[in-house]
């Protein structure tokens, strides 16, 4: 470890530099808790949905892009890595590679959103959109239309936390680019961070739900 | 127990006079100003509604406002009432000033979050008040489905929207005590020295973080079904009107124990100092506070037991229910114990406080005959359940709210108020309370429905009793106003701790500079040592 | 003016064990409140400051083994107390979620904001509920519209109504009288107005008054007609080509379900399988039935579940 | 001052070796007719894959106590809300 020569920022109300970065540690876990909460009223609503229209949750997971999801699913994890890594970086003090590694994670957080976008399109032109233009054969209908409205609310919801975590992230490449960061003060990378894996781990649990019900 | 008091520096009240300077201030004090004032000016919005209701309902015909309107008026009372006025209440006003006070911190631990808390707070505010003046929303504050989703005529989306956005507020605020509770301690304040009042505060912000989530996600189902006309929760649509039911309880009965808690944590303070002893049983007053937040979680079913749900789920949520009230009932027999062989004085807090006591205990026991599933097939959606929760949170909070200021009062403004109007005030609440809602419990019984614009005439003498005590209430509650306004000019200076109370917050000068205190303090003792009592 | 009730009439089996179990309540709350009110005005002014009682052996924050018992003592009896209240509710509670099998039926279905009502007999009334004294009656409620509650505070019950579902509730009268009907679940303007009156009679003025009603036909005749007309026989009937299930004699008794399971044919599977055919599907047949959600008033189709019910089995008694 | 050990990079690359070969897995296994099976193995391999990302990536591994039950604090508060809401809609 090089010596502390930077200055930390330290706020008024704190003693020192342990202190705040552990309370930053724990007011990040707890608003995660939070976020798991917050979506976790749409995995309960899916399951009492799926548990009452099993075979329509099966056909209709089938009409989704298992091909893009999965291509999709990949592109996050591997964000995931270079979010971690800028991480590291950021914590040794490797400036320019954690310019390099956040500026990966945020090209691949868009190439996620367009790909997603892409999906979108190829929903609409498939008329599976609820509430715009669904239709879909046969007597389940409003069933299989209750599935593509979990499908576009968990997703939609999932991808605005995408787009607010881009932009965190964008922040953190303007702010590394301004050497603001130091290897004793890293704490807005860090939880940058935190953020970018739990919207992966949402999407972790989204994706088999969404995409995989009955592909057998 | 801590360093000699330094000379006097600037009180926190004098470190800016301009509105810019109240406003964009991140002092945990005088935010807890701001959210005394904004939550003072919601309170007599909803007061205002219940005051119209009350006097609606003296004659059993619809005469005085139409059925849209009270419809309109007891939503706007509950959604104001719970969200902008109870469950921030105790939490933001003296939480926030208490909080880094109590444990000898110089601020909460995200003093900038803080102020956004209360910036969310007003824009809710905004949203919920636009609402009412646009036109009103009718649902109830409880936005059951699918009649708000489909069949109500009214401003649903933009009231759900200020109740969505209040949310983050509460859950800003939660997450702020939280790590502050944990991370900011003084020295030698270990977690069995924290005064009670911090262990409500660590209890709520648990409830405040992980039930308004699920909240605020659901008012936006609800929103979106709403809007787009499709969803989860109209059986039109294929949905389940119950789901919406299990998701809202799963926040809003955690949310009645994030407007008792506070409450009960402010109990214990006022106690223990007026009785000049330690609160009796003082870890078992800590883990119940703990128990109650969590097992609070499990017992939302209770109020679903005749809308369709599973008569199994019914018996599960039913004994559940019963387990949480044992830990509150722990908590009322140890404030009772407390004042045995204590030196009790009877000051205007104390009186408060006593009050809570009596009024939570009939609040507390008419809950286990709602609890018990064949006797709430028969006051569900009655008067019983409305004088029931009343108890609980006006008998309840707000007199340990108004006991809170009063005992605080001269910490945050540096001034005594007279004492005489403040004990009549307490005992005038006490009664126009009693007055008001104990006919309630009757006419429950009698089978009268909650939420009825007009009703059969033999109801009628329970009501206007009801509505001559919501008068005498009224009375008692714009009393405070008067003479905590004039304490503030014409108040005897107060001293650092004119109440000869133990806890951090009092070895501070009265009000407190900006940075609490002059050095770190530094903790040798257990809470709650007074000595007088003691040794006869 | 001044001879208000402040108990209300009783006119249910079940409504004096609900009440005993509230009188019981009642004096357990009463014993408490009154002795922690007690003890609080007996230690403030036996401790007030400045009075000359004794302080000694105050329980100052040691944690002494007598403390210890009076904590337990107080965690304990409330616990014993509690659980013995609850199984004494539960147990209510369940009988009163157990119809006898002979009940009568009767077919409530809420609409913002009345209440229609519908006898086997086919008589039709509005806000109206008149029952016979002695004999159990059976209530299958359903809503065309928001949520409802169907209140019957002389009976000491009531039942959220769901649009979509059936609700059930039983009770059996004891006593003649004009009581109250509300409407307990906030549905919408004129929530207050969806009140009426449940009519109690002795039988044979209750006989008299079905003779008298306004039924030009029984439910059963004119669910037969709603039968054909919603297209229900074209599958169902006994000449369809379509393989579809018979329905004679299927009330009452257990249905196989396909992917294992069975469940007994009662009005809420007989609804359920008209608005929400793929929730249970008969074993042997195609899930080929389309949703008749949003296509049939909740009115015609009590009517037809109520025809499905008269439907006799075969004469060698299987259900075909 | 840093107190959380930075985690060589060799552990990321393989932590994230081993999220895309459980990718794989789950999709893999999800073509295969298993009946309920194929639900519990996709749940199984995404709560695995959970661990995994909030074990290395958001460094639990190394986290004080506290951090770890605020972690799991949303998880267990989730499973209430799901639990004890299924206990209604499974026993109707």
């Amino acid at each position: 470890m090089p010596p502390v020569a930077d200055a930390v920022v330290l706020s008024r109300q704190f003693d020192d530099a342990e202190q705040q970065r552990s309370a930053a540690d724990l007011g990040i876990w707890i608003f995660l808790a939070t976020e798991i909460l917050f979506f976790g009223v749409l995995f309960a609503a899916y399951a009492i949905m799926r548990i009452r229209y099993p075979e329509a949750f099966a056909v209709a997971s089938r009409l989704t892009s298992v091909s893009l999801g999965s291509i999709n699913t990949g592109v996050l994890l591997t964000s995931s890595l270079t979010m971690a890594l800028a991480v590291r970086a950021t914590k040794l003090g490797a400036r320019k590679a954690s310019i390099a590694l956040l500026s990966a994670t945020l090209a691949l957080g868009i190439v996620f959103l367009a790909i997603k976008g892409t999906e979108y399109y190829l929903d609409y032109r498939d008329h599976l959109v609820p509430a715009l233009n669904f239709s879909h054969p046969g007597p389940q209908a409003g069933q299989v239309e209750i599935f593509f409205y979990m499908y576009f609310f968990m997703t939609g919801v999932h991808s605005l936390h995408m787009i607010a975590g881009i932009c965190l992230v964008g922040v953190m490449i303007a702010m590394a680019a301004r050497r603001a960061f130091s290897t004793a003060y890293y704490t807005p990378v860090e939880l940058s961070g935190m953020y970018w894996h739990l919207v992966d781990v949402v999407w972790i649990f989204l994706y088999p739900l969404l995409y995989l019900v009955s592909r057998s | 127990m801590t360093t000699a008091a330094m000379p006097v520096p600037r009180p926190y009240l004098d470190a800016g006079f301009s509105l810019w300077s109240w406003l964009s201030s991140v002092d945990h004090k005088r935010i807890a100003i701001l959210y005394a004032v904004s939550i003072t000016l919601f309170f007599f919005i909803g007061g205002a509604a219940a005051t119209v209701i009350r006097m609606e309902l003296i004659t059993p015909a619809g005469d005085l406002v139409s059925a849209e309107t009270y419809n309109k008026l007891f939503t706007m009372h509950g959604v104001i009432m719970v969200w902008f006025f109870l469950i921030p209440s105790i939490p933001s006003t003296l939480g926030n000033f208490l909080v880094p006070l109590m444990i000898g911190a110089r601020d909460l631990a995200f003093p900038r979050l803080n102020l956004a808390s209360w910036y969310l707070y007003i824009l809710g505010g905004l949203f919920t008040v636009g609402a009412l003046i646009a036109g009103g929303v009718d649902t109830g504050w409880t936005f059951y489905t699918p009649f708000s989703t489909m069949f109500s005529n009214t401003h649903v989306i933009a009231a759900a929207a200020g109740v969505f956005i209040v949310g983050f507020s509460s859950i800003l605020t939660g997450l702020n005590f939280i790590v502050t509770i944990h991370k900011m301690r003084a020295p030698g304040m270990t977690w069995f020295r924290l005064p009670l009042f911090i262990w409500s505060m660590y209890a709520s912000s648990i409830i405040f973080v992980l039930a308004t989530p699920v909240l605020a996600m659901t008012l936006f189902l609800i929103a979106i079904e709403r809007f787009f006309g499709v969803g989860v929760f109209d059986p039109a649509l294929g949905g389940d009107p119950l789901l919406f039911q299990h998701l809202f309880w799963f926040y809003s009965h955690p949310a009645v124990y994030v407007m008792i808690l506070p409450a009960m944590g402010v109990a214990s303070e006022i106690i223990t100092c007026f009785a000049r002893k330690a609160v009796f049983a003082y870890r078992s007053m800590a883990f119940a506070v703990l128990a109650i937040a969590v097992v609070g979680f499990l017992v939302w079913g209770h109020h679903m037991f005749v809308s369709g749900q599973s008569i199994y789920a019914g018996t599960v949520f039913s004994i559940l229910t019963f387990i949480v009230a044992i830990p509150s009932a722990i908590k009322v027999f140890n404030w009772t114990a407390t004042l045995y062989k204590g030196r009790i004085s009877f000051h205007a807090p104390m009186l408060y406080t006593l009050g809570f006591i009596g009024l939570f205990t009939i609040g507390g026991m008419t809950g286990l005959f709602l609890a018990s599933l064949a006797l709430d097939m028969h006051l569900h959606d009655t008067y019983f359940v409305v004088a029931h929760f009343h108890y609980i949170m006006v008998g309840g909070a707000v007199m340990a709210f108004l006991g809170g200021i009063h005992f605080w009062w001269p910490k945050i403004t540096g001034r005594m108020y007279s004492d005489s109007w403040a004990r009549f005030a307490a005992i005038l609440v006490f009664f126009g309370f009693n007055l008001t809602f104990f006919p309630q419990f009757i006419l429950g019984y009698l089978g009268m429905p909650r939420r009825y614009h007009e009703y059969p005439p033999e109801f009628q003498v329970l009501n206007v009793l009801s509505s001559a005590g919501a008068s005498i209430l009224a009375i008692g509650y714009l009393l405070p106003l008067c003479y905590l306004f004039w304490s503030l000019r014409y108040g005897a200076r107060a001293g650092p701790n004119p109440w000869r109370a133990k806890g951090l917050e009092w070895q501070t000068s009265s009000p407190p500079p900006t940075e609490n205190f002059g050095a770190t303090p530094v903790v040798t003792e257990a809470p709650y040592a007074y000595a007088d009592a003691a040794g006869g | 003016m001044w001879n208000f009730p402040l108990f209300p009439d009783r006119a249910s089996t079940l409504a004096s064990s609900v009440d005993i179990l509230f009188f019981t309540w009642l004096a357990l709350a009463g014993v408490v409140s009154l002795a922690v009110a007690v003890l609080i005005v007996f230690f403030s002014i036996k401790y007030r400051a400045g009075s000359a009682a004794s302080r000694v052996m105050a329980p100052q924050r040691v944690r002494t083994r007598r403390n210890h018992l009076i904590e337990a003592a107080w965690i304990f009896i409330p616990v014993a107390v509690f659980f013995t209240m609850f199984a004494w509710a539960a147990s209510l509670y369940y009988e009163h979620s157990t119809p006898p099998a002979d009940a009568m039926n009767v077919y409530v279905v809420g609409k913002q904001w009345m209440w229609k009502i519908e006898h086997a007999g086919g008589q039709r009334e509005i806000d109206e509920l008149h029952v016979p004294a002695g004999r159990p009656v059976h209530l299958v409620m359903t809503s065309q519209d928001v949520i409802h509650d169907f209140s019957m505070p002389v009976f000491r019950i009531k039942q959220d109504v769901l649009p979509g579902r059936y609700t059930t509730l039983w009770f059996t009268a004891t006593k003649t009288g004009d009581y109250h009907l509300f409407c307990s679940q906030y549905c919408g303007t004129d929530h207050a107005r969806m009140i009426g009156h449940v009519v109690i009679m002795a039988p044979a003025a209750f006989e008299a008054w079905l003779a008298r009603g306004n039924a030009a036909e029984t439910m059963a005749a004119r669910g037969a007609a709603r039968f054909r007309q919603y297209g229900c026989s074209g599958c169902h009937g006994a000449d369809a080509s379509v393989h579809a299930p018979h329905l004679e004699g299927v009330y009452g008794r257990p249905v196989q379900l396909e992917g294992g399971g069975s469940v007994i044919a009662d009005e809420r599977y007989l609804h359920d399988s008209v608005m929400l055919p793929r929730k249970e599907i008969v074993a042997g047949y195609a899930p080929i039935m389309p949703s008749f959600q949003g296509q049939i008033a909740e009115e015609d189709l009590v009517d037809i579940v109520e025809y499905i019910k008269s439907l006799k089995s075969a004469p060698d008694g299987t259900v075909r | 001052m840093i107190r959380h050990p930075v985690a060589a990079a060799q552990t990321y690359v393989l932590v994230w070796i081993a999220l895309l070969v459980l990718l794989a897995l789950t999709l893999g296994s999800a073509y295969l007719p298993l009946g309920w099976l194929n639900g519990a193995i996709n749940l199984a391999i995404a709560v695995a894959k959970a661990l995994l990302v909030m074990f290395f990536f958001m460094h639990l591994r190394s986290s004080h106590y506290v951090l770890r039950i605020a972690a799991s604090a949303g998880f267990f508060w989730l499973a209430i809300l799901i639990g004890l809401s299924l206990s209604d809609f499974l026993a109707r």
